[in-house]
């Protein structure tokens, strides 16, 4: 292994030595200084970041095992921007006594998932492929009952190890018919010859079920909401919004490469789940009272619309869906960002606590507002780019109808982000949550984000870099 | 020279009501000079379609322009917004709750107006659409009254529901808009020289079109006209009735008459007849109704469906009268919403039947509560006379007898309109005085003057003499009006 | 050709003047406002006086007609390539003719309600207001083209509805003002249609190119047939509902005296010489067109005009409002000339209808102004409205008296009063076209002196009545324009009319013929005497005939129900069955479905929940389902 | 003497442990046994790759490895599974998935 490769796989090893470093500090630390583990990890992370960018062209590793190239980077730099503000959004929570203990932990498996996501992302054959799920699977579990002492926390774990067990489980069924069938496990391989047999769109539709759990497509989104609604609050931003964009890259991947063939039967499969996600997304999300459970909603309906632009089936779709899973880490985590200060100072985390907020924390409410307006889609903020261009790309299909009634999702979307716009902003409280002041790390957080949400729209060279590299993959 | 936008972006920034004021005024003079500078331009003898263009590549891939420019069309609707926002800022002066915050929603609203009216591209237009349409949420939901959330959440949800039908459509016309050589575009310029195919149009103009119906108030789309109109507090009606319902006038010629016009030709008898179900239906409603605002609401309901009517009309004239319309009813409704909310202000009711000698007490406010009456009713001398005799003499130049019954069915709203406008005058401003309290009222203070008279100059002005004005729009409607007469009408009936 | 640009100040100075009063006018002491609009008027009146001297006399080439004359035109508004809006000035006989009457009436007028409305809060308003009718009227008459006169015309309407709503304290007048405003909007709705079919049809809105008996409008014999009538026909009997509206015929006329809540001296203006009479001149306008485009159109001017009369003459005889009746007397004089309109043909002799309609228009504004203004001075003198209330007021008031009585004669066409040469040209007329028409306005002329005469002798004679306080004359800035006016009712008939006012503008010769104008007189005498043995002292015969005529009467007395039609239809058909339906129907239909939209939605929301039932079995359940689901669709039906 | 057992007897026996592991799998309601349960299904997907590669594609290894690292990730998957039953044991007192619905709707 030479420095290029090392080059080649810098984000997994270097995260992997960032774990391992942690675990070598914090055994190390008295456990009265296991807070100093947390400003030591946020910087190496950001260099972790800074060293993502490095430019590199496109590189195969282990024998095709592992591929890279430009876009690829450019997806593992996003999830890495990413998990660095969830990082920052988490430090006031960490620092928590009860968490004292922990910290490294969370790091640590916080940094597995990733790798794993990262090696999915890279993965050129269905073995990197399934390595790299179940590390990005079984780390969140345990995060997800990280608070041990809490019920809800212990449920969201085990609802979320047993859930994706299975789902694995069908998924790999679905591999090995694809093995079975094609006798090979690499993409490259597998797409030159895959066609549309029974047995393959049978195993395709197995893949593409536990895919659809993780993006947590309709039907198989149950698990979402009770799982978001348990785990710690950062958990809950992570898994909805890494663990969700890192999912829709690979699906975009592995549906525009390996099952390229199939475009033409995984289309109406993606139609129907398109418009059941949004609607049943949006259909649940209208009622919640709990802002975890209500944002975890809004994601599953958010899932939906990427569908449209892998629908879309060309460089405007896989762009279209790369930018809008970009517009919606920063949406969503400037959302997360603001649940989490307050559920972590005050512990209050109903929409009827949100109540009044504007009056007494003005600049939080500003930027809920503006997240949710991102998520919904409306402009001058990022998250109309990046519907639009979804639309866009889905209509370039000749999908006209899709688009009107994702459209219209939108619309039913709005209406229950207005509706914690409502709390904050128009409704009265005579006890608003009182005033207070975050510290450092997540008001830094919640900067970068809010930026994002204001200026990813209208700095179309974002666009065009995603829209730029995707056009080298899909030729 | 023409960056409106910049300006505006400088003043967001801009915080107390003063600086708004003061912005706006800035931005009325700009407009009126903006105004001079397109009238000094084509008497020098520029024909140019569009002047003043700013063009800036800002989605190469997908050839997305930031693209302004100006037409007669464009600058008598910036003049408009001007006058009305500026009588708006100052009919809001005395905002107690919050006015820094309603302040910069009113002028983020105002900022997607002007950019909707001077945009040339599809997605900009789009993009300003709803930047005008979001801060009415708030406006409403905070500053409202009555059932106000309720109102809001309807209005935003309604008009939401109609950009979404516009996006298909928009959509559908971009990837439509050079089927030849695959070089697509969102300029409405670029797409208005090709000829989208047929098919695609029959598809597309009655999402575009319904889209900017729904903010155009067409029945059956319109019920959130009333019940937003009647919460929003006073500014906000005033825009909102005034220049935002006028999005939905502009974009439907701009955009879907004028880029599809075979598909307009062919399914403009079905939008006629509902937009003369709209001017009737409206003016009838208006009669019953006891609240003030609704009253006006579903008179802007009636006029409003006029301008669709008569941009369905697809002749010159009657184009140009659901221009000169859009700006009349604009002002006009902009100042009935003024003296509602200033006689509200006074009265703390709405119901007609609880006032009652008003010319009396406020004889200011009345007196000009009866111009904006007359003016309403199409009186001559006002502008709305002007818009309306247009309308109705281009409709009926049409050679279609369906036309020109249509045009019958529509003309008789004037009717109508004088018995509701009489009424609430009668009983709001005439007659003995209701409620002993009504004799402690003070008449208009100095910002309410200036809100409600710059309207009613501008009324008067365009009423008195309108040539200008219709000389302006006509130019810049000539090469639209050939676009669409140069179409084979195949088969009306 | 003579310079009349002069002219467009005509109706500018009382533009200016209600400009100046309108903004102003509350900071001025209510004299000089009077003042300021008397003058305004007084310079309107010179200017005229001059134009038709010059026009009728000093101008004019003996021997060749008058033409008509574009003293000034600018383009208001361009609409197509043919239609342009034009303003302008048009100089010809009627338009002269009315500007002498207008300005004339509207002086007088003027300078009566100096005294009349003194003490008044709203001195500057009613002025102003009056400044800005005559304005519209004015303009109204010089209009060069049908849109001109329309959009005058739709002034002409609103100062009529600010100036009969002017006590707005009292509901009665507010009504009035109202249901005023909306019978002439009605009406003007079919004239608008009409211009647009005139438009449409004959491509132009200008008078003269219309008129033009060689134009195109007379020319086309109006195009397309509907209802067996041509579009022409259709349009012009469009505009005629429009004239009707303004000029009170049947069944548009039931504003009228309600109009009367106005000031009396406004209705002396507005109500009875000038704009009422506006219909009759709209007629007059487009005559040729009537005439040789479509003579059917023309027909039906002509039965509207003569049950008109007949049926306000009847009302008339049993009203006890002394200004209504003078309001129903109004009508049935209009209805006059619009018989006579209608009757007449075009050119040469054929067109004596049409000079006789336009005398009588004249002499009429003469007459009952008088009679108005003469009312007025009576009723600012006992403080009503009501016959009953009045009488023995000749000892009180000798000059309003003397010049009351005048106007009755005059009006009931006793020779040599004027009434008598215009009425009698209007009875030939009717004569050598429609015996039955005729015979109509033959009854007419005997029931207009009776009912004159009966309210003459109400007045003036019989008892004295408990008055507050005494009756006395009026000031002289009220009775110099009663006599005044006096002077024209009674001379105005000598003027040479049939050489002015001409349908072709060539001169006409007319003869009395005596075997109408002596049944004429008589029938008008036999009214004068029949009101006197009724009511000259206060007898039973009047409640006799009253009870023999029990229904008749009271059908009368009632104004034959026609204001509870109106109720009927305003108030049931269009406010309880076209607009509560309506506007139910938006809030519970239209409104419903938006809000069952939202609703559904809802519902569905709620209806399913139970898959998140937080069971993970079930979830199990729900994925497996679903992946199985799937496969069923698409591995089977691919 | 394997090449008397056709592929599909293989095939039809993982198959059946599929199937039983989804049934087990929806229908146990101890968290153990539903773990188990998943085995089965990760264990029928080993039998299917071990059986393709033997008998359809021995020339190659794909299959084989496949199945090692699949049985290495299922032990890990048990691992942190069990850790967080035992968790749940702790709070809910209880291994039945009945009760743990705590969050629904």
């Amino acid at each position: 292994m030479n420095f290029n490769d090392f080059l080649t796989m810098r984000h997994e090893l270097m995260l992997t030595l960032l774990a391992l470093v942690v675990l070598i500090i914090d055994l190390n630390l008295h456990n009265r200084h296991k807070h100093y583990i947390i400003p030591i990890t946020l910087g190496l992370f950001f260099v972790n970041l800074l060293v993502g960018f490095i430019p590199e062209g496109s590189n195969t590793l282990f024998g095709g095992m592992y591929r890279t190239n430009p876009l690829l980077i450019m997806m593992k730099n996003i999830l890495n921007i990413g998990v660095f503000i969830i990082l920052l959004q988490s430090v006031t929570w960490l620092k928590k006594e009860e968490n004292r203990e922990k910290i490294s932990e969370y790091f640590i498996l916080l940094f597995s998932t990733l790798i794993g996501m990262n090696f999915m992302i890279s993965s050129g054959d269905f073995l990197m492929f399934y390595l790299g799920l179940e590390l990005a699977t079984i780390p969140v579990a345990a995060l997800a009952a990280y608070t041990h002492h809490q019920t809800k926390s212990a449920e969201a774990g085990i609802k979320l190890i047993l859930s994706s067990a299975l789902s694995s489980g069908i998924l790999l069924f679905g591999i090995s018919m694809i093995y079975g069938s094609t006798g090979s496990i690499y993409f490259d391989t597998i797409t030159k010859v895959y066609a549309n047999t029974p047995l393959q769109l049978l195993a395709f539709i197995f893949f593409f079920s536990g895919m659809s759990f993780k993006i947590s497509l309709v039907p198989f989104h149950l698990w979402t909401a009770d799982v978001y609604e348990g785990a710690p609050i950062n958990v809950t931003s992570y898994l909805s919004v890494i663990s969700k964009g890192a999912a829709a890259f690979i699906l975009i991947i592995v549906m525009f490469t390996v099952f390229s063939s199939l475009a033409a039967v995984y289309k109406n499969i993606l139609y129907l789940i398109a418009v059941l996600t949004m609607t049943v997304g949006n259909l649940f999300a209208m009622r919640q009272k709990n802002m975890k459970r209500f944002l975890a909603f809004s994601s599953i309906a958010q899932a939906g619309f990427i569908l449209l632009g892998i629908l879309g089936g060309n460089v405007m779709g896989m762009t279209s869906v790369i930018y809008f899973v970009l517009v919606y880490i920063f949406s969503n985590l400037g959302a997360f960002g603001v649940v989490s200060a307050i559920s972590t100072v005050t512990g209050k985390e109903s929409m009827d606590d949100y109540d009044g907020l504007y009056r007494t924390n003005p600049k939080l409410s500003l930027l809920m507002m503006l997240s949710l307006f991102s998520l919904a889609g409306i402009p001058p903020v990022a998250g109309f780019f990046g519907k639009f261009f979804l639309f866009a790309s889905a209509a370039s299909g000749g999908y006209y109808w899709l688009v009107f009634i994702a459209v219209l999702n939108a619309t039913i979307s709005l209406y229950y982000y207005l509706l914690v716009v409502k709390a904050m902003f128009i409704n009265k409280n005579e006890t608003p949550l009182a005033f207070f002041k975050s510290d450092l790390a997540t008001r830094a957080g919640l900067l970068i984000a809010g930026l994002g949400i204001f200026f990813l729209g209208f700095w179309a060279k974002v666009y065009e870099i995603i829209s730029s590299l995707s056009y080298g993959i899909m030729q | 020279m023409l960056t409106v936008g910049a300006i505006m972006l400088t003043k967001d920034l801009k915080q107390a009501r003063l600086a708004s004021a003061i912005g706006m005024g800035i931005q009325l003079i700009m407009a009126a000079v903006l105004i001079y500078l397109y009238l000094a331009e084509r008497s020098a003898g520029n024909t140019a379609a569009m002047l003043f263009t700013y063009d800036v590549v800002w989605f190469p891939t997908l050839n997305i322009h930031y693209s302004l420019g100006v037409d007669g069309i464009s600058v008598a609707m910036i003049g408009l917004t001007g006058v009305v926002v500026f009588a708006g800022v100052f009919a809001s002066w005395q905002m107690e709750y919050l006015p820094r915050e309603f302040f910069i929603s009113l002028i983020i609203l105002a900022t997607g107006v002007y950019g909707f009216f001077i945009s040339l591209d599809l997605f900009t237009m789009f993009l300003f659409y709803e930047v005008a349409v979001i801060p009415m949420y708030i406006l409403i939901g905070i500053w409202g009254s009555g059932p106000k959330e309720y109102s809001a959440m309807k209005l935003t949800l309604m008009l939401m529901a109609g950009s979404a039908l516009l996006l298909v459509g928009l959509l559908g016309i971009y990837f439509f808009s050079n089927p030849d050589t695959n070089h697509l575009t969102f300029s409405i310029m670029e797409i208005s020289k090709v000829n989208i195919p047929i098919g695609m149009q029959r598809f597309l103009f009655p999402f575009t079109f319904i889209g900017f119906g729904i903010l155009g108030a067409l029945f059956p789309f319109h019920t959130w006209s009333p019940d937003g109109h009647a919460s929003a507090p006073t500014a906000v009606s005033m825009l909102h009735a005034g220049v935002l319902m006028k999005l939905g006038g502009y974009g439907a010629f701009r955009v879907a008459i004028f880029l599809m016009p075979e598909a307009a030709h062919e399914q403009a008898w079905i939008f006629l007849i509902l937009t003369s179900i709209s001017v009737v239906y409206g003016a009838f409603s208006a009669i019953v109704q006891t609240d003030l605002k609704y009253i006006n609401a579903y008179s802007s309901v009636s006029h409003c469906g006029l301008v669709l009517f008569a941009v369905l009309m697809m002749n010159q004239t009657a184009m140009n009268g659901a221009i000169i319309q859009m700006i009349s009813h604009g002002l006009m409704t902009a100042l009935f919403f003024a003296l509602i909310g200033m006689i509200y202000g006074r009265t703390h009711t709405r119901i007609i039947g609880e006032m009652g000698g008003l010319m009396k007490v406020i004889p200011f406010l009345g007196v000009v509560y009866v111009i904006a009456g007359l003016a309403s009713l199409g009186l001559p001398g006002f502008s709305g006379f002007v818009a309306e005799m247009t309308i109705f003499i281009g409709s009926y130049q049409h050679t279609d007898v369906f036309h020109r019954v249509i045009t019958i069915v529509a003309a008789s709203s004037i009717v109508i309109t004088a018995v509701y406008i009489l009424r609430v005058v009668g009983i709001l401003l005439l007659g003995p005085i209701k409620d002993h309290h009504f004799l402690e009222l003070t008449d208009a203070k100095w910002y309410e003057r200036i809100s409600t008279i710059s309207l009613v100059l501008a009324i008067t002005a365009i009423g008195m003499a309108p040539l200008w004005l219709s000389n302006m729009i006509n130019f810049s409607l000539a090469p639209i009006v050939e676009r669409l007469s140069s179409i084979q009408i195949t088969s009306l009936f | 050709m003579a310079d009349y640009t002069y002219t467009l100040l005509i109706p500018l100075i009382p533009f200016f003047v209600f400009l100046l009063l309108g903004l102003q006018g509350h900071k001025m002491k209510p004299f000089i406002a009077g003042l300021i609009g008397t003058s305004g008027l007084g310079i309107g009146a010179i200017l005229s006086y001059a134009t038709a001297f010059r026009y009728f006399v000093s101008e004019h080439v003996a021997g060749t007609g008058y033409t008509s004359i574009k003293a000034f035109e600018v383009t208001w508004l361009h609409l197509t390539d043919k239609l342009t809006i034009n303003l302008g000035v048009l100089i010809d006989p009627i338009s002269v003719m009315m500007l002498v009457v207008i300005t004339t009436v509207s002086l007088m007028v003027h300078i009566y309600s100096i005294g009349y409305m003194k003490g008044d809060p709203g001195f500057y308003r009613f002025f102003s207001f009056l400044s800005l009718f005559s304005f519209s009227m004015l303009g109204l008459v010089l209009a060069t083209n049908i849109f001109q006169m329309y959009i005058f015309w739709e002034l002409v309407g609103v100062s009529s509805f600010l100036l009969i709503g002017y006590y707005y304290e009292k509901p009665s007048a507010v009504a009035a003002s109202k249901k005023a405003f909306i019978v002439t909007r009605f009406a003007d709705l079919g004239f608008l249609i009409g211009i647009l079919m005139l438009s449409f049809t004959t491509g132009t809105f200008d008078f003269q190119t219309l008129t033009n008996p060689a134009g195109p409008a007379i020319a086309s014999k109006g195009g397309a047939v509907f209802m067996g009538m041509s579009l022409l026909a259709w349009s012009l009997i469009l505009i005629f509902v429009g004239g009707a509206g303004k000029s009170a015929m049947f069944p548009l006329h039931i504003w009228l005296p309600d109009a009367m809540e106005g000031p009396t001296p406004v209705s002396a203006l507005i109500h009875a010489a000038t704009m009422v009479v506006a219909g009759v001149y709209l007629v007059a306008r487009l005559f040729p067109v009537y005439a040789l485009g479509a003579p059917d159109a023309l027909h039906v001017v002509a039965w509207v005009g003569g049950f008109s009369s007949i049926f306000a003459a009847v009302i008339a005889c049993t009203q006890t409002d002394i200004k209504r009746i003078l309001a129903f007397s109004t009508m049935s004089q209009i209805g006059y000339m619009m018989l006579s309109l209608g009757v007449s043909g075009f050119g040469g002799e054929e067109g004596l209808g049409f000079m006789a309609s336009n005398f009588h228009l004249f002499t009429h504004a003469m007459f009952k102004a008088l009679l108005f203004l003469g009312a007025g001075a009576v009723i600012h003198a006992v403080h009503t409205n009501e016959i009953t209330g009045m009488g023995g007021l000749r000892k009180y008031m000798p000059f309003t008296h003397i010049t009351f009585l005048i106007a009755c004669i005059t009006i009931a066409g006793i020779p040599p009063f004027s009434a008598f040469f215009s009425k009698d040209e209007i009875l030939v007329a009717a004569f050598h076209s429609n015996k039955l028409l005729f015979a109509i306005e033959f009854i007419v002329a005997g029931l207009t002196a009776f009912y004159m005469f009966r309210l003459y002798y109400g007045i003036f004679w019989g008892k004295d009545r408990h008055y507050h306080h005494t009756p006395h004359e009026a000031p002289y800035v009220m009775t110099v324009p009663l006599m005044v006016l006096a002077f024209g009712s009674i001379f105005a008939g000598f003027l040479p009319f049939h050489n002015l006012v001409t349908s072709d503008g060539l001169p006409l010769e007319t003869h009395t013929e005596w075997m109408i104008a002596i049944p004429s007189v008589l029938i008008g005498l036999l009214g004068i005497i029949i009101a006197t043995v009724m009511y000259k002292s206060e007898t039973a015969i009047p409640d006799k005939v009253a009870g023999t005529l029990k229904h008749l009467y009271k059908w009368a007395h009632r104004k034959f129900y026609m204001d509870e039609v109106y109720l009927f239809v305003t108030r049931k058909i269009i406010y309880r069955y076209i607009s509560e339906p309506i506007a139910w129907f938006d809030r519970h239909i239209i409104d419903g479905t938006m809000n069952g939209i939202a609703g559904v939605t809802q519902y569905t929301s709620v209806a399913i929940k139970e898959f998140q039932s937080g069971k993970l079995q079930q979830y199990g359940y729900v994925f497996i389902s679903g992946t199985v689901i799937l496969v069923l669709i698409f591995v089977y039906l691919f | 003497m394997i090449q008397n057992i056709p592929l599909s007897y293989y095939l039809v026996i993982s198959t059946l442990m599929f199937f039983i592991g989804i049934y087990g799998f929806l229908t146990r309601r101890n968290l153990i046994t539903m773990l188990m349960s998943v085995e089965l299904i990760l264990n029928s997907v080993n039998i299917n790759f071990v059986a393709f590669n033997r008998y359809l594609y021995p020339q190659q290894l794909q299959g084989h490895f496949f199945t090692l690292i699949v049985v290495a990730v299922a032990a890990a998957e048990s691992a942190v599974a069990i850790a967080i039953i035992i968790n749940i044991y702790r709070n809910f007192k209880s291994v039945d998935v009945e009760n743990v619905d705590e969050m629904k709707y």
